[in-house]
């Protein structure tokens, strides 16, 4: 049962991580500052949700689970948030 | 509770209240009307004025050092405040002239009868009291980091203070006072908390007794000193001084002169004869006082060649400020293999005080000048003295005592610090200050001698100039003169509490 | 393992640091740091302050950030780059700053076991402030006075930004980015967000005085929840005459002092606290500090007042 | 090597790198983000001070890191006025409104270098 589980946390972990590579790139190669934006955020914030899905496994209960799903949520909001403030900064 | 190390004196809780009282002041003038905040300066000033007094009292007839440990957590865990001689007599000094500025600035700085609050009023008041509560904190502190929030509280009182009138000119002033004070803040601190790792207290009392001679103690103590000269504008970290304290108004141009500047120069003096006594070498004691030549020398000759009066004036401190630096070679007392020299470190302190009242007085003159003529180029001075006559004994008298002619303070301290160079065998310094006196007299007299001329063309009064501000002017500048009547020997005062 | 995460994380930050100096556009640059503020956040957690990290991540990072965005879109199209230095002063500054470098790294490397503490008398003090968390005690009561002070300070910056006003805009609005207008998306978010924000401030706030967090956290928290409606255009930023703004501002400071003050009746002297009633008084103390570096913070980050408020 | 001395090496490259920023960019508003890269830098130490002083069953000295908080929030008090500076100085409308009203107000006193 716990190594079905652990292979679901590093394959889950390890989509995430090659999200956040894509994303990464994304904000090294786009040329300007919206379309890098634009692929930063998709791809982290799939990444960290993926990062968080493989995660739940490994928690100790409903209510540590409950806060990591949290986390990824807040994320997504303050991600969007920034994004659209640094966006109308350089325009 | 700690271990106590430390303990409080019965007068202590003076101290506290020497800072607190500007604070409260501070909280009250934000939340009443604007155009009450005169008002508010009425009770803050006297009082404040009675604490300071009351402080120097409680020294002088205890003869030691008062101290109060906050909230009854002593060193090293807590903060201490300690009031030795120095710091007692710069809290009178600093009282005199606050006081003095705010009578001065009462013409200048009023609310409106009618109509809604106005910024400029506002504003100088707060930062008025907030200079006094952090000068006051300077002074007593005696942990490092406490006196690092004092420093911040000194510089953000000070930088509004440049460019309260808005013009371009004194905004990017501001901005440039503000980096540096900002860089030499952060030094400061990096220096404080490398103590801090070293020797696991910042209590400067409990340091004194700590301290080791060894390369990183040698680090942090260079980092602060060096983090405070651009603080205190020594050449040839100047760069800032003049553009700020010529742009400021009359009354912030006083203040800025006369005290913010000497508040990190008292620290370097804590650092160095508290703190960390003895460990300064000569080589570095040798270069402080060089780089302090450098100043006077620099200065004055910056200062004759200026088109206009305030700017010659904070050239002049620049000069002025040189002095003090003499403290570090001659005070020590290396040639006599003694810790204490008693002949510089009077003069170095008179210096500072008459220094003080003189540059206050010096920068109101030339403020009510500049208001009766709308401008202050000294080759259109002619003339100007005759109409204003107590300006220009007031300019007149500040300009003797800061050239150093007696009976002024300014004398008493050159004349200090003269004899010092002869019995420390530094002869060299001996020089520098008959030079230096020798320049202040040229742009000193430069100037007296427009106020005096003949106008070129007849003089156009653009307002009228009140008498009383005139007044203050000239009772600071004769301050500054009646310091010369201390007798020329080590004062007793000035060493309490070492 | 551990000490691998952590040189990475010092590579990071160097390098990051590095090229947020050399990197030529201002916006970049800031957002550069942003970044920068969070792994320090992580750094901090590395180096077991997790009240700092909490602090980093509120301040050093968002709101200094925020408030550095601003200004960079904002000197867009000034023409703000001041004059360069010559080449051979900037050797000259690189080599200083070189040495200054070296001779930290040696200071670094010279710090010998066993170091100097105080937590031991920290923790055998603690009992005495009723307090949980060291580092509140340390900020509430050991060194209390250092914490008055620097509230003054910032309500200081607050007059000295203040004071950059022009004569007539006295009493008026600070104008948050006026340059573009707010989007849906953001207001619709700024309307989702505050709730929580608010909530988690309190409970920073109130979980100051036994675990990490505090009024610093807590109340930075809230003014960046105010900073995000005002910037949406949910709210409206205030006159900075407005009678209620300025008793807000001077609520926190002024109950400090005057706690302070009654120490020195019922307690050991100024700023003391009699242990029975320590805790009390200082969550108080902190709960309305935490209100008032909210405004402070708030009104800090968004600027000078720059127009007459519109009827 | 211990995560204290680590940190400690970062700190001071951070030091020498905002100081270099502080002085050499010529664009105000990097100076001011360098200085914040400055200040990093000096709050790191407090922290590796604070590390080393783990003690009485805690990860490290409760006193830096008390300070530290103090020092982040004076550093940002100090950053919102720079950068207020910074922004009446350059920003052309605020600028111009300013100088008018400067000399209607009578004195022409002017604070510019020699």
């Amino acid at each position: 049962m716990s190594s079905t589980m652990d292979a679901f946390t590093v394959l889950a972990i390890s989509c995430g991580a090659f999200f956040f590579v894509a994303g990464t790139i994304g904000l090294l190669r786009f040329p300007d500052v919206p379309t890098r934006l634009h692929a930063l955020t998709k791809a982290d914030n799939l990444g960290l949700g993926l990062v968080a899905l493989g995660l739940l496994p490994q928690v100790a209960g409903p209510l540590a689970a409950l806060k990591l799903i949290i986390v990824w949520l807040f994320a997504l909001i303050s991600g969007a948030i920034v994004t659209q403030l640094i966006v109308r900064a350089v325009r | 509770m700690s271990v106590a190390a430390v303990t409080a004196t019965t007068e202590g809780y003076l101290l506290v209240l020497a800072i607190m009282w500007p604070v409260a002041g501070i909280l009250v003038a934000l939340v009443v009307n604007g155009r009450n905040i005169e008002r508010v300066a009425y009770i803050v000033l006297p009082i404040g004025f009675a604490i300071a007094t009351a402080v120097v009292m409680a020294v002088a007839q205890g003869g030691q050092s008062q101290i109060y440990v906050v909230g009854g957590w002593a060193p090293p865990l807590g903060v201490a405040l300690r009031a030795d001689g120095i710091s007692a007599a710069m809290m009178m000094t600093t009282a005199m002239v606050i006081c003095a500025t705010g009578l001065f600035a009462r013409g200048e700085f009023v609310q409106p009868a009618e109509g809604p609050e106005a910024r400029a009023p506002y504003v100088f008041w707060i930062l008025l009291f907030s200079i006094w509560s952090a000068l006051n904190a300077l002074v007593l502190g005696s942990d490092l980091f406490n006196l690092y929030v004092a420093l911040e509280l000194l510089t953000f009182a000070a930088v509004p203070l440049v460019c309260l009138k808005g013009q371009k000119e004194t905004i990017e002033a501001a901005l440039r006072y503000m980096l540096f004070a900002l860089i030499g803040s952060v030094l400061y601190l990096l220096g404080a908390v490398m103590i801090y790792g070293l020797y696991g207290t910042l209590d400067i009392g409990l340091l004194s007794g700590r301290v080791r001679a060894e390369p990183a103690t040698w680090i942090a103590a260079a980092l602060m000193t060096v983090g405070l000269l651009a603080k205190t504008a020594l050449f040839p970290l100047h760069l800032w001084l003049p553009p700020a304290h010529a742009g400021a108004p009359a009354p912030g141009s006083a203040i800025l002169s006369a005290l913010v500047v000497k508040g990190s120069f008292f620290l370097i003096v804590r650092i160095w004869f508290d703190a960390m006594p003895g460990h300064l070498s000569f080589a570095a004691a040798q270069l402080l006082a060089a780089l302090g030549a450098g100043a006077i020398l620099v200065g004055s000759v910056l200062a004759l060649r200026q088109q206009r009066l305030k700017l010659m004036i904070a050239y002049s401190t620049i000069a002025q400020l040189g002095y003090l630096f003499f403290i570090f070679p001659l005070a020590t007392g290396f040639a006599a293999g003694i810790v204490w020299s008693g002949l510089a470190w009077t003069g170095s302190w008179m210096q500072l005080f008459s220094h003080a009242f003189a540059k206050a007085a010096m920068f109101m003159a030339a403020g009510l000048i500049a208001e009766a003529l709308g401008h202050d180029r000294i080759a259109d001075l002619g003339g100007i003295g005759r109409k204003l006559p107590i300006t220009m004994f007031a300019f007149a008298l500040s300009g003797l005592s800061l050239i150093g002619v007696p009976p002024s303070g300014g004398f008493v301290a050159k004349w200090l610090l003269l004899i010092a160079t002869i019995n420390e065998g530094q002869w060299w310094w001996a020089a520098v200050i008959v030079v230096g006196g020798l320049l202040a007299g040229g742009y000193i007299f430069m100037v007296l001698g427009r106020l005096l001329a003949d106008p070129l063309s007849p003089l156009v009064i653009r307002g009228a100039v009140s008498r009383s501000r005139e007044l203050v002017a000239l009772s600071l500048a004769v301050c500054a003169v009646l310091l010369g009547l201390v007798p020329l020997q080590p004062s007793d005062f000035l060493r309490i509490g070492r | 393992m551990a000490a691998a995460f952590d040189i990475g994380l010092i590579v990071l930050l160097v390098g990051i640091g590095a090229w947020m100096i050399v990197v030529r556009d201002v916006v970049v640059a800031t957002i550069i740091f942003v970044v920068f503020g969070l792994l320090m956040a992580i750094a901090w957690v590395r180096l077991s302050a997790v009240d700092v990290a909490l602090t980093e991540a509120a301040i050093g990072s968002g709101i200094t950030g925020t408030l550095l965005l601003g200004a960079a879109a904002r000197l867009k199209g000034a023409d703000a780059g001041g004059t360069r230095l010559s080449f051979p002063i900037t050797v000259v500054a690189a080599v200083l700053c070189a040495m200054i470098s070296a001779s930290l790294a040696a200071v670094a490397l010279l710090l010998t076991y066993p170091a100097p503490t105080l937590a031991p008398m920290a923790m055998q003090n603690l009992d005495q402030t009723g307090l949980g968390n060291p580092v509140a005690a340390v900020l509430f009561a050991y060194r209390a006075l250092d914490t008055l002070l620097e509230k003054v300070v910032l309500l200081l910056a607050l007059v000295g930004v203040w004071s950059l006003a022009p004569d007539r805009a006295w009493r008026g609005v600070p104008s948050l980015d006026t340059t573009v207008p707010p989007s849906d998306i953001l207001a619709f978010f700024a309307q989702i967000l505050p709730p929580f924000g608010i909530v988690f401030a309190i409970y920073m706030t109130w979980t100051g005085a036994s675990n990490p967090g505090g009024a610093f956290q807590g109340g930075t928290v809230l003014a960046v929840m105010w900073l995000l409606v005002m910037m949406a255009g949910v709210m409206r930023a205030p006159s900075i005459s407005n009678v209620w703004l300025r008793w807000l501002l001077v609520a926190g400071p002024a109950l400090f002092l005057i706690v302070g003050f009654t120490g020195v009746f019922i307690a050991d002297g100024f700023l003391a606290y009699p242990p029975a009633y320590a805790k009390a008084l200082i969550v108080a103390v902190e709960a309305a500090l935490a209100v008032s570096i909210a405004a402070t913070l708030g009104l800090l980050a968004a600027g000078p007042p720059e127009r007459m408020q519109q009827k | 090597m211990t995560t204290a001395t680590l940190f400690g090496l970062c700190s001071s490259a951070l030091v020498g790198l905002g100081l270099f920023g502080v002085i050499v960019d010529p664009h105000p508003l990097r100076k001011i983000l360098a200085f914040n890269l400055l200040g990093s830098g000096v709050f790191l130490l407090f922290g590796v001070v604070a590390r080393r002083g783990a003690a009485a069953g805690l990860g490290g000295d409760p006193v830096p890191q008390a300070l530290v908080i103090t020092g982040i929030v004076v550093a940002f008090a100090a950053t919102a006025l720079a950068v207020a500076l910074v922004l009446r100085l350059f920003e052309p409308e605020a600028g111009n409104a300013v100088e008018s009203e400067a000399t209607s107000a009578g004195l022409e006193v002017d604070g510019g270098r020699s």
